[in-house]
């Protein structure tokens, strides 16, 4: 097969403040599978922006088989055959469009030449076709609005394999992805590849790059570090070159002995998809919730917070009933929630970092007559970017330019100095690099030991088993089973989330 | 997990059918119980004649509605169609009364003279950034002043006293007149709704257009020219503000000062209206005109029934609220 | 400023200034501010027009402004036009009590004032003079015709906005012509104050002619010419040339309208919007001069036909009308001798 | 191509620099722009006398332009404030001449039906779930049509004629009269300005109203009581147009119909011109003062400059054009 060589020399892009890039250099061959790691912030989506024109502004040169070519616009990338799912899907897609017209985009802007009319039976057809070979059980004609996270994570995917590509950016696209949609995922991975295709995967999860890639490239601080082949490497060198020292122990040391009963949910229903959920979680408890993505995880945490309506079914909070209809009564009643989809929900893109950390309690930083206590803010904000390890210029620099990392970290960042009994995660740990999510789950377990009530939702069966004391499996929105965390392991766990008894 | 989604959605499906049912219909059913409702206390009111009186009296609405509409497909609002449509009806009589031109160069005027400005609006807006609606406002009363400043504000109308003491000695050409009678008042309506309606969804440009709408960013990054379709909107926009002054031109017959600016309220009405018609959920020429439509029945349906003018709004006000509050009325 | 000085390098010498009163008698024009509340329409077009071309031709300096309906914005003008050098203002539909004070401070700070329209707690300012269309006489016309052509016996569409002194002074003779003709039925009423008046009317009165078939409406009585224009077209798309408009005002527009044999408007009753304008220049003339000037003023007001339009061998218009109907926009009132020395000594 | 780098780098230092500067003070260079120029013109333009009238002149304006500013910082937008106004202005009047209330009475009747209608506004926008700028279009219409019923149309006046053929007898009180004089209508708006502006910037309902205006889901799931300060947002945004539609009746001393209308366009270009000063980049109330300053020199300026009445609105918007260009130029 004849392979192309995508070269990028001396890339360097600056944004007000930051070095975001600073020459870094990047080669890759068609036909492989290339890594691209780093910590939060380390500059992966802007070397990859650059490779998707989406900025104009950075130097450096980028050459496709040996020939300089020059890649200012998304439509020289396309030219170059250069592909990208960008690590923010929902920047990428149409919301009130059909899923057939948001994977057919790309074909209906380059590929119609002098045609005028579309034939929306043939696109549907297509796209179809398209979701069929990847085994996305969507339909076409769908809203895109109406998708959930993985879902539109997937009609990206769809999107970039409808078009012919050279090389194909996925950028943490296994990142809202169950196990068994990623094992669907690198099934269309290795069949790219097989035609050729030239894959760069960013990824935080190492066990995955080294499942699926031939090389590596890690960055740190915008520079390049090493360029390897995996089978020459191991991921203990790789966390190393990638935070510059030795990643200790990730989980922290478990609080053995809970307190007593805080936090009661029974028989709780919901419209759509709860089933007569009940949980116990004690003082400093750390409760996981584990379940294949669609089991219902976000609508429980959502349900508990009083996003969403219940049906039927109580909560109970130090033996007192609790009545929680909207976010507001959850806050007040001592509930906390980091959601899922943090650029929806978690963040305020346009204000700042401050502006995001004091969001949730805000009535600690106010002087009489609810006046703002700056001073005080500011202090506190400044704290909890050091603790938390935010890479940011500065605390007043807009979330919106931030990396998704450490978009993450201020989305949990807001809730740790609230006051409240009980705090609910969902998926905290997405999109967050090896080295912060130590700091996250430190930050988890700190809480705990402070006795407060943790649950913590997510589809990493290896980080429940690690951090929780305790965990409920969900399937379909019923709680299939309950397990002391000790006592069990990810089979077990996989074996209960797929519906086993 | 394969059976677990049936289940989910019929579940979903029970309680939502009666709002997507809302949603989808609210608009159109208003309608038909308005029509039921006047027709009761009235039944002159659907008799032919008067449903052509709807029909010509929301032509020029519906024609200024629909270039909004198309701005608004780009996620642009474009608030000087107005005075656009002022201005395009004072050159097409002026150019018939001050320079006795013919029927053709007289419509080519005006049009040209509209599509400058949506040069104008498109360049500031693309090039410089400006926020539409912002640009808009600022236009609206440069092309008012400008539309005043052309007639010196004075209405223009056959053998009018010009400055210089002689007489205006141009006539409007009996073709010209047509335009604004039954039934090609009518007529073009239907052409620009059922062209525009074709063009938005069922080619390539129209749904570039709407992709832009939706998310620029995810339009720029499949590589539409979004700059191009954002310029061509604008166009588009003038161009039938343009052909909406013509056809009041026409109606009326005189160039009367800001003649078109009490269009602008009317219009948008009508294309907001229009975005939830048949749960379209975005703008759309057809959902412009069945909400054009339902302004032109109240408007009508309340005269009939001698609604005392001012309470008119009142009536006018309540019926939109209800269409809107059975259109948006859904469970979160 | 600059302005004035340009006029006046105008003067033409041969012309002897000698029997013009001191104020004039150097070639020294005056400032005057023309300020109109109410805006965009054609009356507002012609009556500025007539300030200030007879403004012009005395030598004045003159500058006009209409607030478009905005009476801040009117005061705000007010306020500062004092703030400025004029020396004289003519203040056009200042109906609100405001205003009053507004002009009150005009004249403590020595300038002189003319009324067009405007509130009659004005007369109790001296020196101010109130000048007014003669209402009652144009609806009176009007309505008389009406009366006298149906014989006192016909169901009528009444078009009226309240909300407007002019308005209010119509239906008042409207409401007196009803009580004294039992003969005489309101069937409809309609009137909105709108920049797009004519073509709502035109939309009413379309539904109005389908709600009553042919017979149940004899006349329409149109108390302002944007009415009455709406209403001859909806009655000509209806093909309803059976019933008569009877209209107060006037504009080229709606003479060419009244021109059209078809046309049901028959009748506009109207007083020359353009000779308001130069009839109030003039008595602010004169108050400069230091002359006397009446307190209050009426202009007259004239009954146009179609019938005698159409008698007309040429397209009639604002001007030519004077040949049609006697008297139009020939008033004489307060024009003075020197007057015609000073338009003559500026003539170019 | 290591020295490419710093070059680069300081080139667009440099070039940013200027942009940043010119978004942050291209409204405030405008108006001094406009100052030296009319004061050239006209050294009359900035004596004391003529400042007094600038500001009475955009007193009303920034008062409704405010209450504007509130809703569009929980990224709403009340189109109905011009006819809250009116409503507002009827009411105050009327009490007095129909009525023969005093002072507090007046006034507070007037407030208390604009809070009316900014609950319903909020109702519908907070429980139904209507867009905002809709449904306010819609109550816009309502209450237009509830004040012209109340007035049966008429302009109130003190002695107006009533139905019934009797003289209404209440006269205005003159406290009533001082707001809408020098010094008092100044203080007032001066005084709303400071207190919105604090309140937005100071305070933490402030910071909650611009956080659920930048996303309200994160808001919601921050524990922020949206629609408490949604409902709170239109409820002020109603009081400030009713405080404007009350300093416009004193002002006239009338009740004209629909007088607060021409209001709303004013107000909505101030509130946006707004969004740039000092480079705030949201509603906020400093800078919606500054946009009001704006339009007010402007016009006050034409007017000195005895621009022919039809050409003023081609000049305030090319400068409205202007000043947004100045603002929003800048790369990307
Ligand atoms: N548009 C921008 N404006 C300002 N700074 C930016 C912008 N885009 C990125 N940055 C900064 O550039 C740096 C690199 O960001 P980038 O998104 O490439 O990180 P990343 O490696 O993808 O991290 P993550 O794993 O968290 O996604 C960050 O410090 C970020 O704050
Ligand atoms: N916005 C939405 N519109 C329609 N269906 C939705 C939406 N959000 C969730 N769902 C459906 O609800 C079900 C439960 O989704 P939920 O997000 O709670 O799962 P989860 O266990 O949290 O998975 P994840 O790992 O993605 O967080 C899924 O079947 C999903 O399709
Ligand atoms: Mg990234
Ligand atoms: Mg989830």
């Amino acid at each position: 097969m004849n392979h192309s060589v995508l070269e990028m020399k001396k890339i360097s892009i600056e944004f007000p403040g930051v070095k975001a890039l600073d020459e870094v250099d990047f080669i890759m061959k068609s036909g492989t599978t290339h890594a691209l790691i780093g910590a939060n912030g380390a500059g992966k989506s802007t070397l990859m922006k650059v490779l998707s024109g989406a900025y104009t502004h950075y130097t450096g040169e980028i050459s496709v088989d040996q020939t300089k070519t020059i890649i200012k616009s998304p439509k020289d990338a396309q030219k170059n055959g250069i592909q990208i799912v960008h690590q923010e899907v929902d920047t990428a897609l149409i919301p009130y469009l059909t899923v057939g017209e948001n994977i057919m985009l790309t074909k209906t802007v380059n590929e119609m030449g002098k045609r005028q009319f579309i034939k929306w039976k043939k696109l549907h057809e297509h796209a179809t076709t398209i979701l069929n070979s990847l085994n996305i059980k969507v339909s076409s004609t769908k809203l895109v609005s109406e998708l959930t996270l993985a879902e539109k994570q997937m009609v990206l995917i769809a999107r970039t394999v409808s078009s012919d590509c050279k090389f194909l950016i996925l950028d943490e696209p296994t990142a809202p992805l169950s196990h068994s949609e990623t094992v669907e995922l690198f099934r269309i991975v290795r069949e790219l590849k097989e035609k050729n295709v030239g894959i760069i995967f960013i990824s935080h999860r190492l066990p995955e790059i080294f499942e699926i890639c031939d090389d590596i490239t890690i960055m740190r601080n915008g520079k390049l570090v090493t360029h390897e082949k995996i089978s020459e490497t191991t991921p203990n060198r790789v966390v190393e070159s990638m935070l510059g020292k030795e990643l200790e122990e990730q989980f922290p040391q478990k609080a053995i002995h809970p307190g007593d009963l805080l936090f009661e949910v029974n028989n709780l229903s919901d419209s759509e998809k709860l089933n007569s959920v009940s949980l116990q979680i004690c003082h400093g408890e750390i409760v996981g919730i584990a379940g294949l993505v669609g089991a219902g995880k976000t609508e429980l945490c959502k349900a508990l917070f009083g996003e969403t309506k219940v049906k039927s079914g109580e909560l109970k909070l130090k033996g007192k009933k609790l009545s929680i209809s909207n976010p507001y009564q959850a806050v007040k009643s001592g509930i906390a929630l980091v959601p899922e989809e943090r650029r929806k929900e978690g963040i305020l893109v346009q204000e700042s970092v401050v502006t995001n950390l004091t969001a949730a309690n805000l009535g600690a930083f106010t002087k009489p007559f609810s006046f703002l206590n700056r001073k005080a803010e500011k202090q506190k904000a400044v704290e909890l970017i050091k603790s938390l390890g935010i890479k940011t210029p500065s605390e007043e620099t807009k979330v919106q330019n931030l990396s998704g990392g450490n978009q993450q970290k201020i989305a949990i960042g807001k809730w740790l100095i609230t006051d409240a009994d009980v705090y609910i995660f969902d998926e905290p740990t997405k999109g967050v690099d090896v080295g912060a999510k130590k700091d996250i789950f430190d930050l988890i377990s700190e809480l705990a030991s402070r006795g407060k009530a943790i649950i913590y939702a997510s589809s990493e069966l290896a980080e429940i088993i690690g951090i929780t004391n305790r965990l409920y499996v969900l399937y379909d929105g019923q709680i299939a089973k309950e397990l002391e965390t000790d006592a069990t392991n990810e089979e077990e766990l996989l074996y209960y989330s797929t519906g086993g008894n | 997990m394969a059976d677990v989604n049936p289940v989910q959605s019929t579940n979903s499906k029970k309680s939502f059918d009666l709002f997507q049912f809302l949603y989808k219909y609210g608009t159109i059913l208003t309608i038909f119980i308005l029509i039921a409702v006047f027709a009761a206390s009235n039944p002159a009111f659907i008799q032919g004649n008067n449903i052509i009186n709807i029909l010509r009296s929301i032509s020029i609405v519906t024609i200024i509605a629909i270039g909004i509409t198309i701005s608004l497909s780009v996620n642009g609002f474009d608030l000087s169609v107005g005075s656009v449509a002022s201005l395009s009806n004072a050159i097409v009589i002026s150019m018939f009364v001050w320079f006795s031109q013919n029927t053709v160069i007289a419509i080519l005027s005006a049009i040209i003279a509209s599509l400058l400005v949506g040069v104008l609006n498109s360049f500031i807006i693309v090039k410089i950034k400006v926020p539409d609606m912002l640009l808009t406002l600022a236009t609206m009363f440069i092309i008012q002043g400008i539309a005043l400043t052309y007639t010196k504000g004075a209405t223009v109308s056959q053998n009018m006293v010009m400055p210089d003491g002689t007489f205006a000695t141009g006539m409007i050409s009996p073709v010209f007149e047509k335009i604004g009678q039954v039934p090609w008042i009518i007529i073009i309506m239907v052409i620009v709704v059922v062209v525009v309606h074709v063009f938005l969804t069922y080619t390539k440009h129209g749904r570039y257009m709407y992709v832009i709408g939706g998310n620029i960013e995810a339009a720029r990054l499949s590589g539409i020219p979004v700059n191009k379709y954002k310029v061509v909107a604008y166009l588009l926009s003038a161009l039938f503000a343009a052909i909406g002054g013509i056809v009041l031109a026409s109606r009326v017959m005189t160039a009367e000062i800001n003649a078109g600016a009490p269009y602008l309220m009317d219009s948008v009405a009508a294309a907001f209206i229009g975005f939830s018609v048949l749960g379209a959920g975005k703008p759309n020429a057809f959902g412009t005109f069945v909400g054009a439509v339902l302004i032109g029945i109240l408007q009508n349906g309340l005269v009939m029934m001698s609604v005392p003018y001012f309470a008119m709004d009142i009536v006018k006000g309540t019926v939109l609220a209800f269409a809107l509050g059975l259109t948006y009325y859904k469970q979160k | 400023g600059e302005t004035a000085e340009s006029t006046q390098a105008k003067g033409n010498p041969e012309v002897s200034l000698d029997n013009v009163p001191e104020r004039f008698a150097n070639g020294e024009g005056a400032k005057i501010k023309v300020i109109r509340k109410i805006g965009g329409d054609d009356h507002t077009a012609q009556f500025l027009a007539g300030a200030k071309e007879e403004g012009e031709a005395l030598g004045f300096t003159v500058d006009v402004f209409t607030a478009n309906g905005d009476t801040a914005k009117f005061h705000d003008a007010i306020a500062q036009g004092l703030e400025e050098d004029y020396d004289g203002f003519i203040i056009s539909h200042g109906d609100d009590e405001a205003t009053v004070d507004a002009v009150q401070k005009l004249v403590d700070a020595g300038k002189s004032v003319v009324t067009f329209d405007s509130n009659e707690g004005l007369a109790e300012i001296g020196g101010v003079t109130l000048t007014s269309q003669d209402d009652e006489a144009l609806a009176k016309l009007a309505l008389d015709q009406l009366v006298q052509d149906t014989n006192g016996e016909a169901n009528i569409v009444y078009l009226w906005v309240d909300g407007f002194p002019p308005m209010v002074r119509r239906n008042a003779v409207y409401q007196d012509i009803l009580a004294n003709n039992s003969g005489i039925k309101e069937v409809e009423r309609f009137g909105v104050a709108a920049a797009d008046t004519s073509v709502q009317t035109q939309n009413a009165v379309a539904a109005m002619l389908n709600k009553h078939p042919k017979g149940e409406i004899d006349a329409i009585f149109a108390t302002w010419d944007a009415f009455a224009i709406g209403a001859a077209r909806a009655i000509k798309e209806a093909g309803r040339d059976e019933i008569k408009i009877y209209g107060i005002d006037v504009s080229n527009a709606d003479l060419q309208e009244m021109q059209n044999e078809e046309s049901s408007w028959k009748y506009t009753a109207a007083v020359d919007p353009k000779l308001i304008g130069a009839v109030d220049m003039r008595l602010l003339a004169k108050k400069l001069a230091g002359e006397e000037t009446p307190e209050a003023y009426n202009l007259e007001a004239s009954l146009i036909s179609q019938e005698a339009l159409l008698q007309s061998s040429e397209p009639i218009n604002m001007v030519n009308l004077a040949d049609t109907v006697e008297g139009w926009g020939q008033s004489t009132a307060f024009e003075e001798e020197w007057m015609k020395t000073l338009k003559e000594y500026y003539k170019k």
